[in-house]
C-alpha cells in the first residue's frame, strides 16, 4: 500500500488543533513513516493538487471560506473535520446568537463593511464530512486513532457516550459534588475527561451526546444551584447551533 | 533599474493564520508594500457578552491556540484586578513557570520549525528529517520538553485547564516537578547548546537589513519581564499598564481585518527583539551564553534578528524556570483553594509578555460578576504597521534582486515577526449595553 | 474459586484459521469457506455462530451457513456492513482469520425427525438457515416435507444462486421465492415474504417453522403463522444482536433475561414470545 | 442475644488499638500488596495500593469505584496482536495474593455476585486469575443516607466472604478471625495480645430499612411492574450519563475494541467497562436500537439487579452500596425507584382485588 497523501487546512479557528499536531513530537517521525504530508500551511510551503485525506480545522464564516471548502472537498478522498469549530461551529458560532450588524459594528465601527462575515457554520453544513474529530482542542490520541484507522482502511470508532463514562473510568472526584458547574453528564466523550481530571469542569467542547436529554440536563444543573439561564448559556458555549439546546425548556422546578 | 514589480503571496505559509503579502511598484514608485490580513474575523466580543468571570479565561484562551496560555494569564490577571482577587505567591510562581514554558515552546516552534527551513532553503521542517535528523530530533525533544512544562502545570499545553481566577484547580506533584527540572538542566540545556551551534553556523543566511524603530515591552526592576511589569518604550519613558490605550492608539486599515497600532513614531515593534533591546541586561547567564554564540548585541535594529532573540529567550526561560522550580520545591507545594470571592466589581487591566510581544486584556464586570466591557490588544496587531514600514524600506533596497529572491526575503521578514494572525483579528474593544 | 479455576478458559483467544475459498454472491455479500487449523471439524450445530476476528479490525458474530454434515471446513456468508466485515470482503483465499466458537444455541435437528420443515428466510437470514436446510437435505429421509420460502428486497440480492437452482429442480423440496421489488428480468413472485404463507397447505400440527430475517420481518411472519394456526411450540426463530464476547459476559446481546449468545441465537418461540425487546 | 451477635461471638477475636491496627497493615504489606480506601479529593474515596499505612482511611462512606476494579479492571488488554503476521499473545495475569483491607460488607457481597457472573456458563480465566488468591479484611461502617444494603439483606457486620473482620469498639477495634487464612495472617503478627473474650453486642437497627418491602418480596414486585409508568417518570430527568452502571459494584458489561500502534502493525484488543444505560449499548447492525429510550434502559438496569440474574443466581444483584444514587448527577435514588414501583404494584394488586 502506498502512503496516503494527507493535507491539513485551516478555516476560522484558533489553529490550536493544528498546533496539537505539531506537538506530537514523540510520534512525528512514526507519523511521517505512515503518511505523506502534502499540504500543511502552518508548517510548510508545499501545495498539492489532490489528497487522499484532508483534515479541516475551523468553521466556515466568510464567503471565501465557502469557496475554499468546496474546492478542498473536490480534491479530497476522505474529508475529516477536526475540532469543535469544524464539527460544531464551536465558540465562533456564539456570534450567530447576536444580530450580525451589532457584532460587525462592535468590532469595526463604521468600517464594518470592509470585512464581510456570514453566519458561522460547521464544515458539514457545506460539504460531506466522512469523519469527525471533536474537542477544543482536538485530542491527539483521537486524531492518531482516526488517521491510523484510515491508513488501515477501517472506520474509526467515534464515541457517543457521556464524559461521565470516561471520568468514572478515571475515578475522578465529581466536580458537581465539589459545587462546580459541569456538562460532563450530557457531553460527548473521547477526551478521557481531561478537564475534570485536572480539577476543572467539563465545558462540553465536544458537543452533546446524541439523543441528549437537554431538559434533564438543565434540571440537573438547577439542582446543583445554577440558574436555567446560566445553564443554557454554558450549554451554548460550543453548541450554540444545537437546536435541542436553543429550544430546550426545563419542565421541572 | 527595475521599474515595475508585482508580488502577491496568497496565504503566506509557516505563519499562524491567513495573510497575504502585496507589493506593487509602478514606474519606480512603490505604490504598495503591505501585509494583508485576510483571516476571518471571529468576534470574540459576541462570545464574551454577559459571560461570568469564571468562564472568561476559558473563552479568551480560544482566541489563539498558539498563545492560549498567554491569553489565559493576561485574562486571569485582568479579571483578578477587576474583582480584587488576591493570588498567592505559589500561584504567581507557577504562572511564571508557565509563562517561561510557553515562551520556550512558542519560540522554539517558530525559530526551529517555521523559520529555520528558510536558512536551509527548504519549504518545511519535514525534508530536514532526512538531511539533518539529529538536529530535528534535538529540536523535537526541546519542543516536547517545553510542552511538558505546560502539561505538568496547567494540565494541557494548548488551552490550559488548571489555571482559573484566583489560582489553580490542581497542582503538580513535587516528584514530577523535580524530574522535569532535572530534564531541563540536562537534556534541555544540552539540546539547546547543540542547536545553537548549528544555527550559529548559518548566521550568514540572515539578511542584513536594519531599520531603527520604537521598541515596546514590559519592563521590571526585578527580572527580564514576562509575567509582570510596566510598559517601556525604547524612545524613552515607562508607563503604567493602565495607560495602555495611550501607547497602542489602534486604528483600522482597509487591507487588514486586524487593527494596527502606533505610538511615538509611525509604527512600533513588540516581541522578542523589543524585549531584548529593552531588557537585555537582565538576561540569565545561559541567555548571555546563547546571545554571545549567536552574535546578538543590543540595541539591534534588524527585524530578521527577532528569530535569534527568540533563541536567546529560550535559554533565559529554561534557566528561569529551573530557578523558579527550586523556589517551589524549597517552599513545598501546598494545595490552596483558588480565591474566587470578589471583593469588588469594576474595571481591571493587565499586561503580560507573550512570545510575540506585549498583550493587554481589559475587562469591566458588573455586580453579578458578568462582563460588561472588554478590550484586548494583541502583539501581532501592534506589529503590523511596523511590518508594512519595514517592507517599504526593504523593497527599494533589494529591488535589483530577482523577483523570487525579493519574495523570499519579504516572506522571511514577515515570518521573522512570528505573526499570530488568527490572534490579531480577535480584538476586543467594545462596551456592552447592559440589558 | 479454586475448584472453578480448574475450568477457567481463555475465552477471548481466537484460533487462527484459514480462508480456503471466497465466492462473491451479491454486490455486498460474499461466502467464505473457512478451514480450522489441522483441518479439524468445527463441530457445530446448525444455527450456531462463530466470533470472527481480524486483528486491528475487531470481532463480529457471524452465523455458520453450512451444515455440520459437510466439512471439515465450514462456510460463512458475510455482508459488508461494518469495520470487520468490510475488511473481510478484501481478503482472498489463503488469508488467515481468527475464529472463536462455535457459540450459542443452535437447532437440534434430531428433535425435528419425521416432521415437515417450513423454512422462512428473509434476506441474509437465508445464511443461518441454510445450515439447517443443508442438514435436512443431507438426511432427507429423516424429515417429511421441506418447504423453503425465501424473500429478498430485489433480485440482485438473491444469495446462493447455484444452490437455489438445485433446490428448484429437486422434486422433494418445495421452494418458493419472492422479491419486494422486481426488475425487468424478474419473472417470479413479487411481494413481501408474508404473502407466500397464506397459500400454503400445511399439516400444521406436524410442521416445524423456522424463521430468520431482518428485525422488522418477525412480527409480520409470526402473525401470518398464527393465521395458519401453526402452534407456537412448532416455531423457532434466530435473533440478531450485537454479541461482543459470544460467551455470555459482555451484556450487549441481552434481551430481557436472556443472552442471545447463550440461549440463542436460535429460540423456541414460546421462550421469547413474552419478551418485549425480542421481536 | 440476637442471631447476628451469636454468630459474631463464635469467632476468635482480639482487641486492637488504631495505632496497632496500622502496624498490622504494615505487617500485612510485608506478606502481600495491600489495597485499602484512601482520600481522593475533597470528599471522595478510592481503593489504592497502600504505600503508607497512615494514609489508609478506616471510616468512609463508600469509595467511588467498587472493588471490582481489581478483578475486572476499567480497561484491560485482552490480547496483544500483530496485524502483519496474524499472531497474538495474551498478557500474563500474575496470580498473586492480594490483601483487600477495610472492605465493607456490601462490597464483599458484590464480589460474590461477580463470582457468579464470571463463572456461570463459561468460567473466565482473566477474572478467576485475579480473584483466586485474594484475601479480604472487612470492616463495619456507619450507613449514610444512600446506603441501603440492609434493605437488600446484607448486614453492616456481615462477615461472609471475609478472612478477617474489624468491629469498632471504644477507641479501637475487635479483630475477628473468620477463616483459617485469616487466622494464619494474625498468627504471624507480633502486636496482638491474647484473644479477647468480651461479648460483642452490636447496636440493633443501625439504619432503617429504606425499601418498603422485605427483599424477598422484590422479585415478585418485578413480575408486575414491567409496564409501569414509573419508568417514564425517571426517564424524564435521567440524562443517560451511565454513572450508575459504571460505578455499580455488580455491573460487569463491557465493550471490546481493537487499537493499533502507529507502526500500523502491532496493536491491542482491549475491553472497557460499558453500561446498558448508554444510548448505543443495545444498538444492532443497521442502527436499530432495542432500548432506544431512557425509560427502557432504566427498566433494563433495574430488572438486571432485581429479577433477571436473580432468578438464576438466587441472589439480588443489588447490594445496597448506594453508589448509583450517591453519584447520580441528577439525584435519582435507587430506593425511590423501587419504592415507587412497590406503590405501583400495590395499586395494581388493589385494583385486581376490586
Amino acid at each position: 500500500m502506498s502512503k496516503p497523501r494527507v493535507a491539513f487546512f485551516d478555516f476560522t479557528s484558533c489553529e490550536g488543533c493544528q498546533l496539537n499536531k505539531l506537538n506530537l513530537e514523540n510520534d512525528l517521525l512514526s507519523l511521517l513513516e505512515l503518511v505523506d504530508i502534502v499540504e500543511f500551511r502552518e508548517a510548510m510551503d508545499d501545495k498539492a493538487e489532490n489528497y487522499d485525506v484532508a483534515f479541516i480545522e475551523g468553521s466556515i464564516s466568510t464567503p471565501s471560506c465557502v469557496k475554499r471548502i468546496y474546492d478542498i472537498r473536490r480534491r479530497a478522498g476522505v474529508l475529516v473535520s477536526l475540532g469543535s469549530c469544524a464539527v460544531l461551529g464551536g465558540v465562533n458560532a456564539m456570534k450567530n446568537l447576536h444580530p450580525a450588524d451589532w457584532v460587525q459594528e462592535a468590532v469595526y465601527g463604521d468600517d464594518k463593511y470592509l470585512f464581510p462575515s456570514i453566519p458561522v457554520q460547521p464544515v458539514s453544513a457545506y460539504v460531506k464530512v466522512d469523519y469527525e474529530i471533536r474537542g477544543c482542542p482536538m485530542s491527539t490520541p483521537e486524531f492518531l486513532h482516526v488517521l491510523k484507522s484510515i491508513v488501515l482502511g477501517r472506520k474509526p470508532e467515534i464515541f457517543d457516550h457521556a464524559v461521565c463514562v470516561e471520568c468514572k473510568l478515571h475515578e475522578n472526584e465529581c466536580v458537581l459534588d465539589k459545587g462546580m458547574f459541569c456538562l460532563g453528564p450530557v457531553s460527548r466523550a473521547g477526551c478521557e475527561a481531561i478537564c475534570p481530571e485536572n480539577g476543572q469542569y467539563c465545558t462540553g467542547c465536544r458537543g452533546l451526546i446524541s439523543n441528549a436529554n437537554v431538559g434533564g440536563a438543565i434540571h440537573m444543573l438547577k439542582r446543583h444551584g445554577f440558574s436555567e439561564q446560566e445553564a443554557k448559556k454554558k450549554l451554548q458555549m460550543y453548541s450554540s447551533l444545537n437546536k435541542l439546546i436553543n429550544e430546550a425548556e426545563c419542565r421541572h422546578a | 533599474m527595475r521599474k515595475d514589480l508585482n508580488i502577491d503571496v496568497h496565504h503566506l505559509t509557516r505563519v499562524e493564520g491567513h495573510g497575504n503579502i502585496v507589493v506593487n511598484m509602478k514606474n519606480g514608485v512603490l505604490e504598495k508594500a503591505e501585509l494583508d490580513i485576510v483571516e476571518a474575523p471571529r468576534f470574540f466580543e459576541a462570545m464574551l457578552k454577559g459571560r461570568n468571570f469564571m468562564e472568561v479565561a476559558i473563552i479568551t484562551s480560544r482566541i489563539c491556540g498558539i498563545c492560549s496560555l498567554g491569553h489565559q494569564i493576561a485574562s486571569l490577571k485582568a479579571t483578578e484586578n477587576a474583582l480584587g482577587l488576591e493570588v498567592s505567591e505559589q500561584t504567581k510562581i507557577l504562572r511564571r513557570i508557565l509563562t517561561d514554558g510557553a515562551t520556550f515552546q512558542s519560540n522554539t516552534l517558530h525559530a526551529l520549525f517555521l523559520a529555520a527551513p528558510d536558512f536551509l532553503s527548504v519549504g518545511s521542517v519535514f525534508p530536514l528529517v532526512n538531511t539533518h535528523k539529529d538536529v530535528v530530533l534535538a529540536a523535537l525533544r526541546l519542543k516536547r520538553l517545553a510542552n511538558d512544562i505546560g502539561d505538568l502545570i496547567s494540565g494541557r499545553a494548548i488551552h490550559p485547564i488548571r489555571c482559573v481566577p484566583g489560582g489553580f484547580t490542581k497542582l503538580p506533584g513535587a516528584g514530577d516537578l523535580r524530574t522535569l527540572q532535572e530534564k531541563l538542566k540536562t537534556e534541555g540545556m544540552n539540546d539547546l547548546r547543540f542547536i545553537v551551534d548549528v544555527i550559529a553556523s548559518l548566521a550568514d543566511k540572515i539578511p542584513s537589513f536594519t531599520r531603527e524603530t520604537e521598541y515596546i515591552s514590559l519592563t521590571s526592576p526585578e527580572e527580564y519581564a514576562f509575567y509582570d511589569g510596566v510598559i517601556c518604550s525604547s524612545d524613552g519613558g515607562t508607563y503604567p499598564v493602565e495607560d495602555y490605550l495611550k501607547v497602542t492608539n489602534e486604528f483600522v486599515v482597509s487591507h487588514s481585518s486586524s487593527k494596527h497600532a502606533r505610538f511615538n513614531r509611525s509604527s512600533y515593534m513588540v516581541g522578542a527583539l523589543a524585549r531584548y533591546n529593552n531588557n537585555h541586561r537582565q538576561l540569565h547567564p545561559f541567555g548571555r551564553e546563547v546571545e554571545q554564540k549567536l552574535g546578538l548585541t543590543a540595541p539591534c535594529y534588524n527585524p530578521y534578528m527577532n528569530t535569534v532573540a527568540q533563541l536567546v529567550e529560550v535559554a533565559h526561560c529554561i534557566e528561569n524556570s529551573i530557578q523558579l522550580m527550586d523556589r517551589l520545591l524549597t517552599n513545598g507545594i501546598k494545595f490552596e483553594k483558588p480565591n474566587q470571592t470578589p471583593s469588588r466589581y469594576g474595571q481591571g487591566i493587565a499586561a503580560t509578555e507573550v512570545p510575540r510581544g506585549i498583550l493587554f486584556h481589559d475587562y469591566t464586570y458588573n455586580r453579578q460578576g458578568n462582563i460588561v466591557a472588554a478590550n484586548c490588544i494583541i502583539p501581532t496587531g501592534q506589529n503590523l504597521e511596523n511590518i508594512d514600514d519595514d517592507m517599504k524600506k526593504l523593497v527599494p533596497e533589494i529591488i535589483e534582486e530577482s523577483k523570487e529572491e525579493i519574495t523570499h526575503k519579504l516572506e522571511m521578514l514577515v515570518r521573522a515577526y512570528d505573526p499570530c494572525i488568527s490572534c490579531s483579528v480577535h480584538m476586543l474593544d467594545v462596551e456592552f449595553i447592559e440589558e | 474459586m479454586e475448584n472453578l479455576a480448574q475450568h477457567a478458559e481463555d475465552l477471548y483467544c481466537p484460533e487462527i484459521a484459514t480462508i480456503t475459498r471466497v465466492e462473491t454472491l451479491t454486490a455486498s455479500e460474499k461466502r467464505f469457506e473457512i478451514t480450522m487449523p489441522g483441518n479439524r471439524p468445527l463441530n457445530h450445530k446448525p444455527g450456531q455462530f462463530v466470533e470472527v476476528s481480524i486483528f486491528g479490525f475487531g470481532e463480529a458474530p457471524i452465523s455458520i451457513c453450512s451444515s455440520p454434515t459437510r466439512g471439515p471446513s465450514f462456510d460463512l456468508t458475510v455482508r459488508a456492513t461494518g469495520r470487520l466485515t468490510d475488511k473481510m470482503h478484501l481478503l482472498e483465499a489463503g488469508s488467515q482469520i481468527g475464529i472463536r466458537g462455535p457459540f450459542g444455541n443452535g437447532f437440534d435437528p434430531q428433535d425435528f425427525k419425521g416432521r415437515d420443515m417450513l423454512f422462512i428466510c428473509g434476506g441474509i437470514g437465508l445464511a443461518p438457515l441454510k445450515s439447517l436446510i443443508d442438514y435436512t437435505l443431507d438426511r432427507r429421509n429423516d424429515f417429511g416435507r421441506i418447504i423453503i420460502l425465501y424473500g429478498t428486497k430485489n433480485p440482485a440480492e438473491i444469495l446462493f444462486p447455484e444452490e437455489i437452482e438445485k433446490w428448484q429442480q429437486q422434486t422433494d423440496i418445495e421452494f418458493v421465492m419472492t422479491v419486494d421489488q422486481a426488475d425487468e428480468q424478474w419473472q417470479g413472485h413479487v411481494g413481501v415474504i408474508t404473502t407466500l404463507i397464506p397459500p400454503l397447505e400445511l399439516d400444521v400440527k406436524n410442521t416445524i417453522a423456522t424463521v430468520v430475517g431482518p428485525p422488522v420481518m418477525y412480527k409480520f411472519v409470526l402473525m401470518s403463522l398464527k393465521g395458519k394456526r401453526i402452534p407456537d411450540e412448532n416455531i423457532y426463530l434466530s435473533l440478531e444482536r450485537r454479541m461482543k464476547c459470544g460467551v455470555g459476559k459482555c451484556g450487549h446481546c441481552q434481551i430481557n433475561d436472556t443472552y442471545v449468545c447463550q440461549d440463542g441465537p436460535v429460540y423456541h418461540y414460546p421462550h421469547v414470545k413474552q419478551l418485549e425487546e425480542a421481536v | 442475644m440476637n442471631a447476628l451477635d451469636e454468630k459474631l461471638n463464635r469467632f476468635t477475636k482480639y482487641k486492637i488499638s488504631e495505632q496497632t491496627l496500622r502496624k498490622f497493615i504494615d505487617y500485612l504489606k510485608q506478606q502481600a500488596p495491600v489495597f485499602a480506601p484512601h482520600h481522593n479529593g475533597e470528599a471522595s474515596y478510592s481503593y489504592e495500593c497502600v504505600e503508607n499505612s497512615a494514609e489508609v482511611v478506616l471510616s468512609y462512606p463508600r469509595t467511588m469505584q467498587p472493588l471490582k476494579k481489581y478483578f475486572l479492571p476499567p480497561r484491560e488488554v485482552l490480547l496483544n496482536f500483530n496485524i502483519k503476521d496474524n499472531t497474538f499473545s495474551k498478557p500474563e495475569i500474575i496470580e498473586e495474593t492480594r490483601i483487600f483491607f477495610a472492605v465493607h460488607s456490601y462490597e464483599m457481597a458484590s464480589l460474590k455476585r461477580l463470582d457468579y457472573s464470571f463463572t456461570q456458563g463459561h468460567v473466565e480465566s482473566n477474572y478467576v486469575s485475579r480473584r483466586k488468591y485474594a484475601i479480604f479484611v472487612g470492616i463495619s461502617y456507619t450507613p449514610d443516607e444512600s446506603h441501603f444494603s440492609k434493605s437488600v439483606g446484607i448486614d453492616v457486620e456481615e462477615t461472609e466472604g471475609f478472612d478477617l473482620f474489624l468491629l469498632p469498639v471504644g477507641d479501637g477495634y475487635f479483630l475477628l478471625e473468620i477463616t483459617d487464612t485469616g487466622k494464619r495472617l494474625v498468627e504471624g503478627f507480633p502486636g496482638l495480645a491474647a484473644p479477647d473474650t468480651t461479648e460483642i453486642k452490636t447496636e440493633p437497627l443501625q439504619f432503617k430499612s429504606k425499601i418498603k418491602y422485605h427483599h424477598n418480596r422484590l422479585p415478585a414486585v418485578f413480575d408486575h411492574v414491567y409496564k409501569s409508568k414509573v419508568w417514564d417518570k425517571y426517564a424524564e430527568i435521567c440524562v443517560g450519563c451511565g454513572t450508575c452502571n459504571l460505578l455499580c459494584s455488580t455491573c460487569y458489561c463491557f465493550d471490546i475494541r481493537d487499537e493499533v500502534d502507529l507502526d500500523a502493525e502491532h496493536g491491542t484488543r482491549t475491553r472497557y467497562w460499558d453500561g446498558c444505560m448508554l444510548n448505543t449499548f443495545a444498538e444492532v447492525a443497521g442502527g436499530e436500537n432495542f432500548r432506544g429510550s431512557l425509560a427502557r434502559r432504566t427498566r433494563h438496569r433495574l430488572y438486571r439487579k432485581f429479577k433477571y440474574i436473580t432468578a438464576k443466581s438466587e441472589m439480588l444483584h443489588c447490594v445496597g452500596c448506594g453508589r448509583c444514587s450517591h453519584f447520580c448527577p441528577v439525584g435519582i435514588s435507587m430506593t425511590d425507584i423501587v419504592n415507587d414501583l412497590i406503590t405501583d404494584y400495590e395499586e395494581k394488586q388493589n385494583k385486581e382485588k376490586i
